[in-house]
C-alpha cells in the first residue's frame, strides 16, 4: 500500500502505481447489457400532464415548500427551499398550476410532502433564467452556495447533496478530483450518453469543482466498456485544465466511489472515512455536467436523463425526464409490456424494486430497467450456505459475507460489526449476485446495519441522558 | 449448598424414591452425563463394564455412608479433602480386591480402577446428597445411583460386545458367519454407542414432553 | 438446614482449624488403617495369582519345563538372579523340568506394534538352537485385526521351530530372524506374516530378530549359569 | 528399550492415544469445555502445565514409596499430591500473575477432579517411565488433551449457527463429534514404528 | 395498463446464475467417468458397489429428512455426491451390506446431526469411510485385481455376502501399490498409476480420469482448484525431498503422487466446500496441511495410505484456519484474529 503522499504534493510513485493496477481487489463482472441503449442519444420526454414532486428527493431534510395550492408555476421556478445545510431547493420542471400539496408516495414504501403539478398544456416550457454564478470571479464558498440553490445532488443514484460533498473539511485538502464516469451497473447507459453529448457542460462543471475544492490534478475515470466517451473527452480536454482521462477495467461495483478511488489513485480510503482523508473528491460525471449547465444560468435542476431498458421495455432510450413525472406515465409512453413484473430504478445490482407505478421519477433515479414477467428465470429457493468462497472472492473490500450472512441469521450483530466490518460494507451487492445459494445477504446486512445502527444510537442517548 | 433443600423441607420423601431415582429419573450416565470417563473407557466388553460398574457402586456406597455418618464431625473448609481421601481409601481396596479375584480382570480393567477416585459421581454425591442426609438415606441414595451406573455401564458393555465380539459375557451369541463390528470395541465405538443411549433417552424426552 | 450445619458455618477460629486437624487426623487414621487391612489381606493372593499368570505363560513358550526362575541381563551382559520387579531391566526366565534338568528359557522382548508398544515372550531351546515357543504379554493391537497375532494358528506355528543357529564362532546369529510377507516363507527362520495383520505380525518378527540376535549369543554362551542355578543354594 | 525414545513417547500419548479419544481421560472437561475456542485454549493450557507439574511429583513419589516399601499409598498420596498442587499452583499464579489468574482461575479447581492428570500419574509409573520419559509423556499427554479440547471447539463454534436438530443437540454431537475425531487419530496408530 | 402486482425484491436484482444443486449436479458429471472406468476395469462388482453407496445415502437422508419433519433435501444432490464419493473409496469386492450400512453411517452421523448440508464440518462420505474402515479392517483392506476375465458377468461372493456375515474372499486378491510399497518396497510403473491398471478402491485408480473431472470442475468455477494444487504440491515436494535424501526407503515423487486415493481425495473430498476454508490463503494452508499429513502417514505411520485421515484433520482444522487467517478488510490496517 503506497503511503499517502505528502500535504499538497503531487506525489508521483503513487500515480505510477496505479498506473499499472487501475482496479480494486475481486468485484464481479455482470452481463453488461448496455448495447441497447448506448448508441440512442438523449431524447426529450413528453411532458407528463400531472407532475408529482416528493420534497424527499435527496439525502437529509426534507425541502420547505414556498407555494400554495391554486398557485401558478414556472419552470425552473423555485417550489421549495433547502431546509437547512443538509438539504437542497426542488424547482419546478415544468410551467404549471399546483393543484395541490399532499403526501405522495415515495419509493421506500412512505409518504412524504410533495406537490402536484398540473402541467400547462400548450405551454412552450421555457426555463426562467436566474443570477448566474461565474467560475472564474466567484470564491469557492459562492459556487458551493450555487450549487446547493441549484438542487444538485449526486446524480449517479445516492442523492447526496453535493455542496455538502465539495465542503472540504478544515485541516483537510483535496489534491484529486476524480470526475465518476464508470456507470459500472448493467444496463444503465445514462452517464455515456452524457459524456458523448455534453462534454462541454462537463468542462465547464470541472472548472467550477476546481474552484470549489481547491484540486490540483483532474482525473476522469471511465469503464473500458465506453471507450468512445473516453476518446471524445480527451479530445476536448481544454488546454488550462489539468485533466486527465483514465481508462479503467470493466468490473463491478468499480464506480463506488471508495473502489475508484483505489483504481485511480492506488490507494484505500481508510475504514470509516471519507476519499477526503486520501486527498480526493469524487464526482458523478452527470452531476458534474448538470453543475455547468445550471450555473452559468443560476437555474435548477428541473429533468435529468434517464436510461429507459430493459427486456421489459419497447422503446428503450436515454431520455431528458422532467423530475416528478410518474413513472407509471413513463411507462406508458415508452411501451411496456403487459406483464411487467419487476421494474427497478437504478440498475438491477443497487436500484430499488418498485412496489407501485404511482412513484415519480427523483433527481437520484439515473434508470428505469423493466422485465416482463416471461424474462425472469429466478429460482427463489434459498439453499443453505455451502461456503463455496464465492462471495470473498466477490466481496470487493474483502469481507467475509459469508460469516456474516450466518451470523446474521443468528443475530450476532455486536460480533459483525466488532469483529467482521460490516459498517463498512456499501451493499453493493456483489455477494448475492454470487452466491449459488440464493441468500439474500445484501438483504441480511441492510437489515443487520439499521438494527447495529439503533442500537449505537440508544447507547449514545443513554450515555448522554 | 441448596440443591437437596427440597428433600430436606417435603415430608420425607419416600426411602424408595432415594433409591428409584438414581436407576432411572436421574441416572447418573444417561441424565446426568457424570463419570463418562470410565464409563466409555471399560465398556467394551460386558463383563468389564459390569466388574467396573460394580466397583464404582461400591465406593460410592461406601462413601456415601462413611461421609454421612461423618458429616457432623468434618469441618466445613476441609469437607472437599476429606472426602477424597475417603474416596481414595475405598479406590485403593477395590483396587486390591480385584487383583485377589482375578488378574486378567484387573489387567484388563488396567489404571481405570484408580481412576474411579476422580469419578465426579461419586464425589457429587458426597457433597450433594451424603453430607446432609443420614445415613441410610445417603445408602439408599448410593445404591440407586450406583446401581444406575452399573445399568448405564451394563447398556453400552452389551452393545459393544455384541456388536463388536459377537457376544456377551464372552459367550458367543450369533453364529460363526457374523461378521464383527470391530469399531465397537475400538475408542471410536465407545463415543457412537454413548451418543446413541443417550439419544434414545433424548428422543424418549422429546417425545414424552410433546405428549 | 439443620442448626448443627448453620453453626459449622461459623466457627470461632481457634476451635475451628483444632476441629479441623482432629478431624483430619481422624480421617487420616481410618484410611490408613482401611488401607494397610485390605493391602495385607490381599497382598499373598495377588502375589499367588501374578506368579502363576507369569508362569503359565512361561510354560507355555517353553515346553515341558515345571518351574523357573527369573535372570536380568546386566550392563556387562551377564545374567544374574533377579526378583524381576525392576521393570526396566531385560528378564529371562530359565525354565527347568521335574527333575531340575534346563530345558530352555524364556525371553521378554517389547517393540513398536501397530497401536502400541508390544511386549511378548518367545522360547529358546539351547539345545536345539530354535524358537520353541510365543506369547503375547502385553498388547493394544486392533482387536479382530492385530491381535490376530495372539490366535492365528498358522502364524503361532511359526514359532514352534524357529532357526535362530549361530555362527561357528558363537558370536552371532547366522541367518538372522525376519518378517516375509504371508505365504511366502521358504526358510526355518523366516516369519510367515498375516494377512489382514501386516503390520502386527510383522512387528513381532522384528522384535524377535532383534531380541534374538542380540540375546540368544549371550544366553548360548552362558548356558553354565542357567544350569547351574537350577538347584540353588540359596532355597 | 530402543523403541521408547522421548519423541516417541510424546507422539504416542498426543497422537497415537490420544488421552481424550483414545483413553477418554478428561472426558468431562472436554465435554464440558470445548464449546467456546477461547476457554478450550486456556484450559488446554491450564491442564499441560498441571500435568507437568504433578508428573514430576508423582515421579518423586513414586521413588518414594519404593523406597519405603508402601506401593499402598501410591493412589491416596497422587491424589492428595495432585490436589495440593493445584491449590499451591493457583496461589502462585494469584501472586504472580493476576492477569494469568483471572483468565486461568475458573479452570485450575476443575483440574483436581480431571481424571487426565491422575492418570498421567498412574500411567507413567506403570509404564516405568524414566524421569524424563515421564516429562515427554505428560508433555505429550497435555499436548494431546489440549489439541482435542481445540479441534472440537472449532467444531462446535461453526455448529452454534447450524440447525442441529434438537434431539442430537448437546452432549450426543459432541460425543459424535468426539467419535469422528477418535476415527480421524486413528490415522495416527503405527506411527513410528 | 399495468394492473399485475409487481414482485418486489432487494437488490440485487441479478442473479450470477450458479447455484447450489447445479455445483452439486457437476461434480456428480466431473465423476461419472470415474464410474465408468471402476466398472471397465473392475466389472459388476464395482458398479454395485457404487449404486449400493449411492442408493443408501440418498435412501437416508430421506428418511431422516422425513423423520425430522423437514421436506426432503435429497433434490440438492448432495447426497448423491456422498454416495459416489463414498462408492469410489471402497474396494471393489466390497460387500454391499457393509456399503450399505457406510451410507447410513455418513448420511446420519457426518452430516444429518451436524443440521444438514452446509453444516457438515466433515466430509460425510470420509466419515462413512473412516467408521468402515475402523468397523471391517478387514474387507475394507481386501483389495482386487483389475482387468480380470469375465469381470462384467459375474458377482463376487465377497460383495454379494449375506448382510451381517462375514464376506469369504474367493479367488484372487491383489495388493495395492501403497501397501505393496509399504510392506515389501515394490513399487509401480507411473503409466499404470497413472490410467488405472492396478489395484485399489473403485475410483481412486485412475489418475488420469481424476485430473480431467478436476479440470473440469476447476473451469467451471465449481471447484477451488487451489486445494487440490497444494495438497499435490506439498506431497510432490515433500516426498521429492525424502527421495534425495535416500531413495531406497522413500519412494519416488510421482509414486507418492499417482498412488492411493491421493488424487481422488484432494480433486473430489478435500474441495469439498462445507469443509474446506473459505479464503484463497486458508484454503492453500489448509492443502498443504493435508499434504504434510498423507506423507506423514505414508511414510512413517503404520498404515499404508492416510489420505482420508489427513482430510478428516483438515476439515477439523478448518474453523481454526478460517479464524486466524482472514483478509485484511479494505481501508483497515491488518487486521488481529
Amino acid at each position: 500500500m503506497p503511503k499517502n503522499g505528502s500535504k499538497g504534493e503531487k506525489n508521483s510513485t503513487d500515480i505510477v502505481l496505479n498506473l499499472q493496477s487501475h482496479t480494486f481487489r475481486h468485484g464481479v463482472h455482470p452481463p453488461e447489457n448496455k448495447e441497447e441503449t448506448n448508441k440512442l442519444p438523449i431524447r426529450q420526454f413528453s411532458f407528463s400532464p400531472l407532475i408529482i414532486l416528493p420534497m424527499q428527493q435527496h439525502i437529509g431534510a426534507p425541502s420547505r415548500i414556498i407555494v400554495r395550492e391554486g398557485q401558478e408555476v414556472l419552470r425552473g421556478q423555485l417550489l421549495a427551499e433547502a431546509n437547512g445545510y443538509m438539504s437542497v431547493p426542488v424547482h419546478a420542471p415544468v410551467s404549471g398550476k399546483i393543484r395541490k400539496i399532499a403526501k405522495v408516495p415515495v419509493i421506500s414504501g412512505q409518504m412524504t410532502e410533495g406537490i402536484h403539478i398540473e402541467t400547462f398544456p400548450y405551454s412552450g416550457q421555457e426555463v426562467i433564467e436566474g443570477t448566474p454564478i461565474n467560475f472564474e470571479t466567484a470564491s469557492p464558498e459562492k459556487i458551493l452556495k450555487g450549487i446547493q440553490d441549484a438542487g444538485i445532488v449526486g446524480l449517479g443514484g445516492a442523492a447526496f447533496p453535493t455542496h455538502v460533498k465539495l465542503k472540504i473539511p478544515e485541516g483537510k485538502f483535496c489534491d484529486h478530483l476524480i470526475i465518476n464516469g464508470i456507470e459500472c451497473e448493467p444496463y444503465l447507459t445514462t452517464d455515456h450518453r452524457v459524456m458523448l453529448e455534453q462534454a462541454n457542460d462537463i468542462y465547464i462543471g470541472i472548472r467550477y469543482l476546481i474552484k470549489a475544492t481547491g484540486a490540483k490534478e483532474v482525473i476522469i475515470g471511465i469503464e473500458g466498456n465506453k471507450q468512445d466517451a473516453a476518446d471524445h473527452l480527451s479530445k476536448l480536454i481544454p488546454a488550462d485544465l489539468p485533466v486527465t482521462v483514465q481508462v479503467v477495467p470493466v468490473k463491478y461495483p468499480q464506480g463506488a466511489e471508495k473502489m475508484l478511488v483505489t483504481s485511480l489513485l492506488g490507494k484505500e480510503v481508510p475504514s470509516g472515512g471519507l476519499p477526503i482523508d486520501v486527498k480526493a473528491v469524487v464526482v458523478n460525471v452527470a452531476t458534474t455536467a448538470e453543475i455547468g449547465r445550471l450555473l452559468p444560468h443560476g437555474q435548477g435542476i428541473q429533468e435529468r436523463v434517464i436510461t429507459i431498458t430493459g427486456p421489459g421495455v419497447k422503446k428503450k432510450g436515454n431520455y431528458l425526464i422532467p423530475v416528478g413525472t410518474p413513472l407509471r406515465y413513463v411507462l406508458e409512453q415508452v411501451g411496456a409490456a403487459e406483464n411487467i413484473s419487476e421494474v427497478y430504478m437504478g440498475g438491477p445490482m443497487m436500484g430499488v424494486a418498485v412496489s407501485n407505478l404511482d412513484i415519480s421519477i427523483v433527481k437520484g433515479t439515473s434508470g428505469i430497467v423493466v422485465f416482463g414477467e416471461d424474462n425472469i428465470a429466478k429460482t427463489d429457493k434459498i439453499f443453505p450456505c455451502i461456503k463455496c468462497g464465492a462471495c470473498v472472492d466477490a466481496c470487493p473490500i474483502s469481507l467475509n459475507p459469508s460469516k456474516l450472512g450466518i451470523l446474521a441469521k443468528s443475530e450476532g450483530y455486536d460480533t459483525m460489526a466488532e469483529e467482521f466490518h460490516l459498517m463498512d460494507c456499501f451493499e453493493c451487492g456483489s455477494c448475492s449476485f454470487v452466491c449459488p445459494s440464493n441468500i439474500p445477504l445484501v438483504q441480511y446486512f441492510r437489515l443487520s446495519k439499521g438494527i447495529i445502527r439503533k442500537r449505537n444510537a440508544e447507547k449514545t442517548a443513554k450515555a448522554n441522558v | 449448598m441448596t440443591p437437596t433443600k427440597t428433600t430436606d423441607l417435603k415430608a420425607d420423601p419416600s426411602s424408595t424414591d432415594e433409591f428409584i431415582k438414581g436407576l432411572w429419573r436421574e441416572n447418573p450416565v444417561f441424565v446426568q452425563v457424570l463419570g463418562m470417563c470410565p464409563t466409555l473407557a471399560v465398556s467394551n466388553s460386558a463383563i468389564n463394564a459390569l466388574a467396573m460398574g460394580l466397583a464404582t457402586a461400591f465406593v460410592l456406597i461406601m462413601s456415601n455412608v462413611l461421609v454421612s455418618s461423618l458429616r457432623n464431625f468434618i469441618p466445613k473448609q476441609v469437607r472437599i479433602a476429606s472426602y477424597i481421601l475417603i474416596i481414595a481409601t475405598f479406590v485403593t481396596m477395590v483396587d486390591y480386591a480385584i487383583q485377589a479375584i482375578s488378574v486378567d480382570l484387573h489387567k484388563n480393567l488396567g489404571a481405570f480402577i484408580s481412576l474411579i477416585v476422580v469419578n465426579c459421581l461419586i464425589l457429587s454425591r458426597a457433597e450433594a446428597f451424603a453430607s446432609k442426609n443420614t445415613i441410610g438415606k445417603s445408602a439408599l441414595d448410593a445404591l440407586g445411583m450406583g446401581l444406575g451406573f452399573v445399568f448405564a455401564l451394563f447398556c453400552l458393555g452389551a452393545v459393544r460386545e455384541i456388536l463388536g465380539n459377537a457376544s456377551i459375557f464372552g459367550i458367543t451369541v450369533f453364529p460363526e458367519s457374523f461378521q464383527e463390528w470391530i469399531i465397537m470395541i475400538l475408542p471410536a465405538g465407545g463415543f457412537f454407542t454413548l451418543a446413541f443411549w443417550l439419544f434414545l433417552f433424548n428422543n424418549y424426552k422429546l417425545k414424552k414432553a410433546k405428549a | 438446614m439443620s442448626a448443627n450445619q448453620i453453626l459449622s458455618t461459623q466457627p470461632n477460629p481457634t476451635e475451628g482449624s483444632k476441629k479441623m486437624l482432629i478431624a483430619m487426623v481422624g480421617i487420616g487414621v481410618i484410611c490408613a488403617l482401611l488401607i494397610v487391612l485390605s493391602y495385607e489381606g490381599t497382598k499373598e493372593r495377588i502375589e499367588i495369582l501374578k506368579a502363576e499368570a507369569l508362569e503359565k505363560a512361561v510354560f507355555k513358550v517353553v515346553p515341558g519345563i515345571s518351574k523357573t526362575r527369573i535372570f536380568e541381563l546386566t550392563a556387562e551382559g551377564t545374567f544374574v538372579l533377579s526378583d524381576g520387579k525392576d521393570r526396566s531391566k531385560t528378564l529371562v526366565y530359565a525354565g527347568y523340568d521335574d527333575s531340575d534338568a534346563f530345558k530352555g528359557i524364556a525371553i521378554e522382548a517389547s517393540g513398536q506394534g501397530y497401536a502400541d508398544i508390544l511386549r511378548i515372550l518367545y522360547g529358546y531351546d539351547p539345545e536345539e538352537q530354535t524358537v520353541v515357543g510365543f506369547y503375547v504379554l502385553e498388547s493394544k493391537e486392533t482387536p479382530g485385526l492385530g491381535d490376530k497375532i495372539e490366535k492365528d494358528e498358522d502364524f503361532l506355528s511359526n514359532f514352534k521351530a524357529l532357526t535362530v543357529a549361530l555362527t561357528e564362532d558363537l558370536s552371532k546369529i547366522q541367518n538372522p530372524v525376519v518378517p516375509v510377507k504371508s505365504g511366502l516363507k521358504k526358510n526355518p527362520w523366516e516369519v510367515d506374516g498375516i494377512t489382514g495383520a501386516t503390520i502386527s505380525s510383522r512387528a513381532i518378527g522384528n522384535i524377535i530378530g532383534e531380541s534374538s540376535a542380540k540375546m540368544i549369543p549371550l544366553i548360548y554362551s552362558q548356558k553354565e549359569t542357567f544350569i547351574s542355578a537350577a538347584n540353588p543354594n540359596s532355597k | 528399550m530402543k523403541s521408547e525414545s522421548f519423541w516417541y513417547i510424546f507422539i504416542n500419548a498426543s497422537l497415537i492415544n490420544n488421552f481424550v479419544l483414545a483413553y477418554f481421560l478428561g472426558i468431562c472437561p472436554f465435554l464440558g469445555v470445548s464449546g467456546k475456542m477461547e476457554t478450550a485454549t486456556k484450559m488446554g493450557a491450564a491442564v499441560t502445565f498441571v500435568m507437568i507439574i504433578s508428573s514430576v511429583c508423582a515421579y518423586g513419589i513414586h521413588a518414594l514409596l519404593v523406597a519405603i516399601n508402601a506401593p499402598f499409598l501410591q493412589l491416596i498420596s497422587y491424589i492428595v499430591v495432585i490436589a495440593a498442587t493445584v491449590q499451591l499452583v493457583e496461589m502462585v499464579i494469584k501472586k504472580m500473575s493476576p492477569a494469568l489468574f483471572r483468565s486461568l482461575g475458573i479452570f485450575l479447581p476443575l483440574i483436581t477432579t480431571n481424571c487426565a492428570i491422575l492418570a498421567v500419574a498412574l500411567f507413567q509409573t506403570a509404564k516405568g517411565y524414566s524421569f524424563f520419559g515421564s516429562l515427554a509423556f505428560a508433555l505429550g499427554a497435555g499436548v494431546g488433551f489440549t489439541l482435542a479440547l481445540i479441534l472440537m471447539a472449532g467444531v462446535r463454534e461453526q455448529l452454534d449457527f447450524a440447525d442441529v436438530p434438537k434431539v442430537v443437540k448437546g452432549t450426543v454431537i459432541t460425543l459424535l463429534i468426539a467419535g469422528i475425531l477418535s476415527l480421524t487419530f486413528m490415522g495416527f496408530s503405527g506411527l513410528g514404528s | 395498463m399495468f394492473s399485475k402486482t409487481l414482485h418486489i425484491s432487494t437488490s440485487p436484482h441479478i442473479r450470477q446464475g450458479m447455484s447450489t444443486d447445479m455445483i452439486m449436479r457437476n461434480v456428480v458429471y466431473a465423476m461419472l467417468p470415474l464410474v465408468v472406468f471402476s466398472v471397465v476395469s473392475f466389472g459388476l462388482n464395482a458398479l454395485l458397489v457404487i449404486i449400493t453407496a449411492v442408493a443408501s445415502s440418498v435412501l437416508t437422508e430421506h428418511a431422516l429428512c422425513r423423520w425430522s419433519g423437514k421436506s426432503s433435501t435429497v433434490s440438492d444432490w448432495s447426497a448423491v455426491i456422498t454416495g459416489i464419493l463414498l462408492g469410489l473409496t471402497l474396494p471393489p469386492i466390497f460387500p454391499l451390506w457393509m456399503t450399505f450400512l457406510g451410507g447410513v453411517v455418513s448420511i446420519a452421523i457426518g452430516k444429518f446431526v451436524f443440521g444438514g448440508l452446509g453444516s457438515n464440518a466433515f466430509n460425510p462420505a470420509l466419515v462413512g469411510r473412516a467408521f468402515l474402515q475402523a468397523a471391517f479392517p478387514v474387507a475394507i483392506t481386501t483389495w482386487h485385481p483389475s482387468f480380470l476375465e469375465g469381470r462384467f458377468y459375474s458377482i463376487s461372493k465377497s460383495v454379494a455376502a449375506f448382510p451381517f456375515s462375514t464376506p469369504v474372499v474367493d479367488g484372487i486378491s491383489g495388493a495395492t501399490p501403497l501397501s505393496a510399497f509399504k510392506f515389501d518396497k515394490v513399487t509401480a510403473d507411473t503409466a499404470d498409476l497413472a490410467f488405472g491398471f492396478i489395484s485399489g478402491s473403485t475410483g481412486e485408480t485412475s489418475a488420469v480420469l481424476i485430473i480431467l473431472g478436476g479440470i473440469y470442475l476447476a473451469v467451471r468455477k465449481m471447484m477451488n482448484w487451489r486445494i487440490p494444487v497444494a495438497i499435490l504440491t506439498t506431497v510432490f515436494v515433500l516426498s521429492w525431498i525424502l527421495h534425495i535424501i535416500d531413495n531406497q526407503v522413500y519412494p519416488s515423487p510421482e509414486f507418492m503422487l499417482f498412488s492411493g486415493g491421493l488424487m481422488l481425495g484432494a480433486v473430489f473430498m478435500a474441495t469439498d466446500m462445507v469443509g474446506s476454508p473459505i479464503t484463497p490463503r486458508g484454503v492453500v494452508v489448509y492443502g498443504v496441511f493435508i499434504g504434510l499429513i498423507v506423507v506423514v502417514i505414508r511414510i512413517w505411520g503404520g498404515l499404508p495410505e492416510g489420505v482420508m485421515y489427513a482430510i478428516l484433520l483438515g476439515n477439523a482444522l478448518t474453523p481454526h484456519i478460517d479464524n486466524l487467517i482472514r483478509p485484511r478488510v479494505y481501508g483497515t490496517k491488518k487486521t488481529k484474529s
